[in-house]
């Protein structure tokens, strides 16, 4: 009775812990994708600067050249009066400085919206050779750093999730390998009495499920709340620069629900049936 | 029944336990199988039981061959062949009842032939009332007469006893082989290993004797040992 | 060498095994503890080891009262008492060599005490031949006679046997008898609950009789029965 | 043997785990550590921005208030042209911008490098209260902010690894009870011959230390190769901004070997003692 009690709680509590890093590894993975996603929104354009005073002539191929791209969402023209009021907005504070000055030294633009900024390589090299156009500007390298950085991240994540799940299973199925060795004794006595494989593998294979579910159900309560409080208190004190990107618990907890209890009763029943094995042969 | 032929063991360990033995034990006997320690009695009861490979030769049961059979078949041959150890083999999660009341479970008996049968069975044996002790709870006498509880209550057509009064004062082994003449004298073959010398001199049975492996005496109504039990 | 005074145990479950027993054992004596299944013969044997606790009663080896003892000191009360247990007993990782001597390592014994006197011991209960085995790979017989080897390899002055012959046959046992006797020749103080009759009434020696939980016949030269022996 | 070889490797991997787990967590918190302190010394300092053609006086009386206060490290005259001069600098490719300023809207300014940004506080309240001093600009709030936060994931990291600690401890000192209790019988067998407890103790506890400290080696090799192998790819492709923040493999390693073989030694050593206790009341 102890015996069993104890080894019980070893598994769960393995199970538990796995899917307890799990969960917190795959909320930053998710937020970090959200960051991401959010930021390759936001420096979705394209800015085209115009020398001065274009003709109307050379506006209108310019425009024509880039509505023919697909992936253009939309082009939209930019006085330099428009650019210095923004430009004013955005100071704010030192919007005073801008004050001072005795004529307007900003251009006239083109602010190019697009699909996914990714693909805007050749329409900016396109662009560039047009008569009138001074300046192409767009975020590519600050993207494509981005990307590339939230793509180690990633990949990292990845790594430690998958050597965990390796790590887990292989705890948790020496865990249930030492149970079932621990009744060794006993499930020879049952073969001896004439048991077939099936009837002894039943029991142990409900337990391996029922020890994963309930780990599984512990670490998405702890999971869930936790992370909860964590965005909650988080959202309290404003921060939005970094709490902007964190996944609403509310939306992930079906899928943290899901996600666990298959894995935590899979990991359950497969470590069982691995671990009876080599115990049936008698 | 049961038939030996050519029957040779030698373990992993280069130890050979059997030399070429040859019987046939047929239905309904009772046969006791006798030899000093070491001989190879428990040996020749692993291989009834498939619990050891054979080495060479042939084995059969019910005039199947099972001297090679896949290990998904294993469990109903054990069906057929009650088993008491000579080292009890109790679930000891399980108190008394329950270790007998499983080995019906495990056949697939209903509930209520369970409760009607593990009962009678208990008495028979004399352990009524320690039918919710657990195992560690009993003596070395009573957990071998859980043991022949539970290898008899399915009433196999044979049962095999490897020292079943080892650990019992004369008055409960003579209880015990009274139980056991009766299922015998029902149809059951059994075939019981033993050291009990007076055991064997007075049933005046079927006596096959090992030594070193092999079979040195097959006798009817024989006795322990070779001298003739004076009449 | 031993008393016990108004002892009396109740198992944790409620079961009392034994009433109030009172005897005295002298050094060097032989003394047969013999009584039906579940008589409370183990159980007696229990309460001397200091496996169980005592319910009621006082007990002394050696002149120390032993009754209530601290946990560390159980060790060295252990080392006096040499013991062959019911259920062998063996530690299912060394091989016979090994088990035996490792009851010698843990009093410290040096190793070269332990070659030369592991060898000498193996050979009186007749396992040379199987010094390298394991217990698995042993017969019933042959594990206790591994547990009798360990038994007295340290020379103890008491020597505890519980069914030391239980699964041997009449010749390995007679063997073992002799070995025992030898020992008891050489001072050591023997109590051997059996359920052998031929032995106990071939041996004559002292016979202590339980009967459910209470001691009913000590008698010196007696025999396995209250009948006297036919002379 | 099979059995006592599944426990140890299951003993081993979980220890393992935990401290390669407690490897990768200390590495945030120490990087992020260090971010945080390299910021708090960047934003070390206060500006007293001055009203316009201030009297020498006033200026004397700002300069000795400051020098009082402890913590002071430096003040320094920034006059408002030098400031310009830094602002075209700072802004680089639109300094364009500045140059159509007709006057230089800027004001002078005292900079005031501090001990550390946050006990700032008072001096700060102090000198607004000073004559001529139009302005003061410091970077508490950021720093308040960054602190919070760092803060916030120093603790989340600290309750991850308490969490992974004790859960561990509780797998291990399992696991080693498992392996005890499948030797009960043997521990049995050896206190009925007369064994002391010390005598039954030793190699237990052997084994848990070692199997500890092979546990901690093998973690030791992962995270230290597996974080090498990461802060060099990450510093070849150059992104400054966060690996300048990493910290060196080659610093830790001596702290991780220390702290990894005494936590992994100690859990063993500590999981036998504990799963022993109850067995050896027999
Ligand atoms: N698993 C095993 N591996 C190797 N040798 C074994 C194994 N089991 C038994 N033996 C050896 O085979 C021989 C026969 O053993 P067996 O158990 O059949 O004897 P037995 O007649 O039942 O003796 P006993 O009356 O003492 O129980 C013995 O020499 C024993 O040491
Ligand atoms: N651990 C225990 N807990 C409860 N009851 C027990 C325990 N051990 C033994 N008993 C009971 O105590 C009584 C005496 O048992 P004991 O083992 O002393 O008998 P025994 O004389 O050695 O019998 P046998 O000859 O069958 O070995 C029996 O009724 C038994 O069921
Ligand atoms: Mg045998
Ligand atoms: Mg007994």
């Amino acid at each position: 009775m102890w015996r069993n009690r104890s080894m019980g709680i070893a598994s769960i509590t393995s199970i538990s812990a796995v899917l307890m890093i799990l969960g917190v590894v795959l909320i930053l993975i998710l937020s970090i994708n959200n960051a991401v996603l959010d930021t390759k929104l936001k420096f979705d354009e394209v800015e085209v600067f115009l020398v001065e005073d274009l003709s109307n002539e050379s506006m209108d191929i310019i425009e024509e050249t880039v509505k023919e791209y697909p992936g253009v969402l939309s082009i939209l023209f930019r006085s330099k009066e428009q650019a210095l009021e923004i430009m004013k907005e955005e100071w704010a504070e030192e919007a005073y400085l801008l004050d001072g000055l005795e004529t307007n030294p900003l251009p006239d633009a083109y602010i190019i919206k697009v699909n996914d900024i990714e693909y805007a390589d050749e329409l900016v090299n396109d662009v560039k050779t047009l008569d009138g156009v001074e300046e192409v500007k767009y975020y590519k390298d600050v993207i494509d750093k981005l990307l590339i950085f939230a793509g180690y991240i990633q990949f990292g994540g990845i790594m430690i999730i998958g050597i965990l799940v390796f790590i887990s299973v292989f705890i948790i199925s020496n865990t249930i390998k030492i149970t079932v060795s621990s009744r060794r004794r006993e499930i020879n006595i049952m073969k001896y009495v004439g048991a077939t494989n099936g009837y002894i593998r039943g029991p142990f294979i409900m337990e391996g499920v029922f020890l994963g579910i309930i780990g599984a159900m512990i670490s998405i309560a702890i999971v869930y709340f936790g992370y909860e409080y964590f965005y909650n208190s988080m959202n309290d004190k404003l921060y939005d620069l970094f709490t902007f990107y964190l996944v609403d618990p509310k939306l992930i907890f079906a899928d943290l629900a899901i996600m666990f209890g298959t894995i935590g009763s899979g990991i359950g029943a497969l470590g069982s049936l691995v671990s009876l094995k080599r115990f049936l042969n008698v | 029944m049961i038939k030996l032929v050519n029957i040779s063991k030698e373990y992993r360990n280069g130890v050979t336990a059997l030399y070429d033995i040859n019987m046939e034990i047929k239905k309904g006997e009772f046969v006791f199988l006798v030899g000093s320690s070491g001989a190879g009695k428990s040996t020749l009861i692993k291989l009834l039981l498939k619990e050891e490979g054979i080495s060479r030769g042939k084995l059969y049961l019910d005039g199947m061959d099972i001297t090679r059979v896949p290990n998904r078949r294993i469990p109903y041959i054990r069906r057929k062949v009650g088993v008491v150890f000579q080292d009890f083999r109790l679930l000891p999660n399980k108190t008394v009842y329950e270790n007998v009341a499983f080995a019906m479970e495990i056949t697939g008996s209903s509930p209520r032939e369970i409760r009607r049968r593990v009962p009678i069975i208990l008495s028979m044996v004399n352990l009524s009332r320690k039918a919710s002790s657990f195992p560690d709870q009993l003596s070395g006498g009573e957990q071998q007469r859980v043991s022949i509880a539970r290898s008899i209550v399915n009433n196999p057509p044979v049962l095999i006893a490897d020292e079943p009064t080892g650990n019992l004062d004369p008055d409960t082994a003579g209880e015990i082989m009274k139980v056991l003449l009766d299922i015998n004298n029902r149809g059951t073959t059994i075939i019981m290993a033993t050291h009990a010398r007076e055991i064997v001199n007075s049933m005046k049975k079927r006596v096959i004797a090992l030594e070193d492996g092999r079979l040195v005496r097959d006798e009817e109504k024989g006795g322990y040992s070779i001298e003739i039990p004076n009449i």
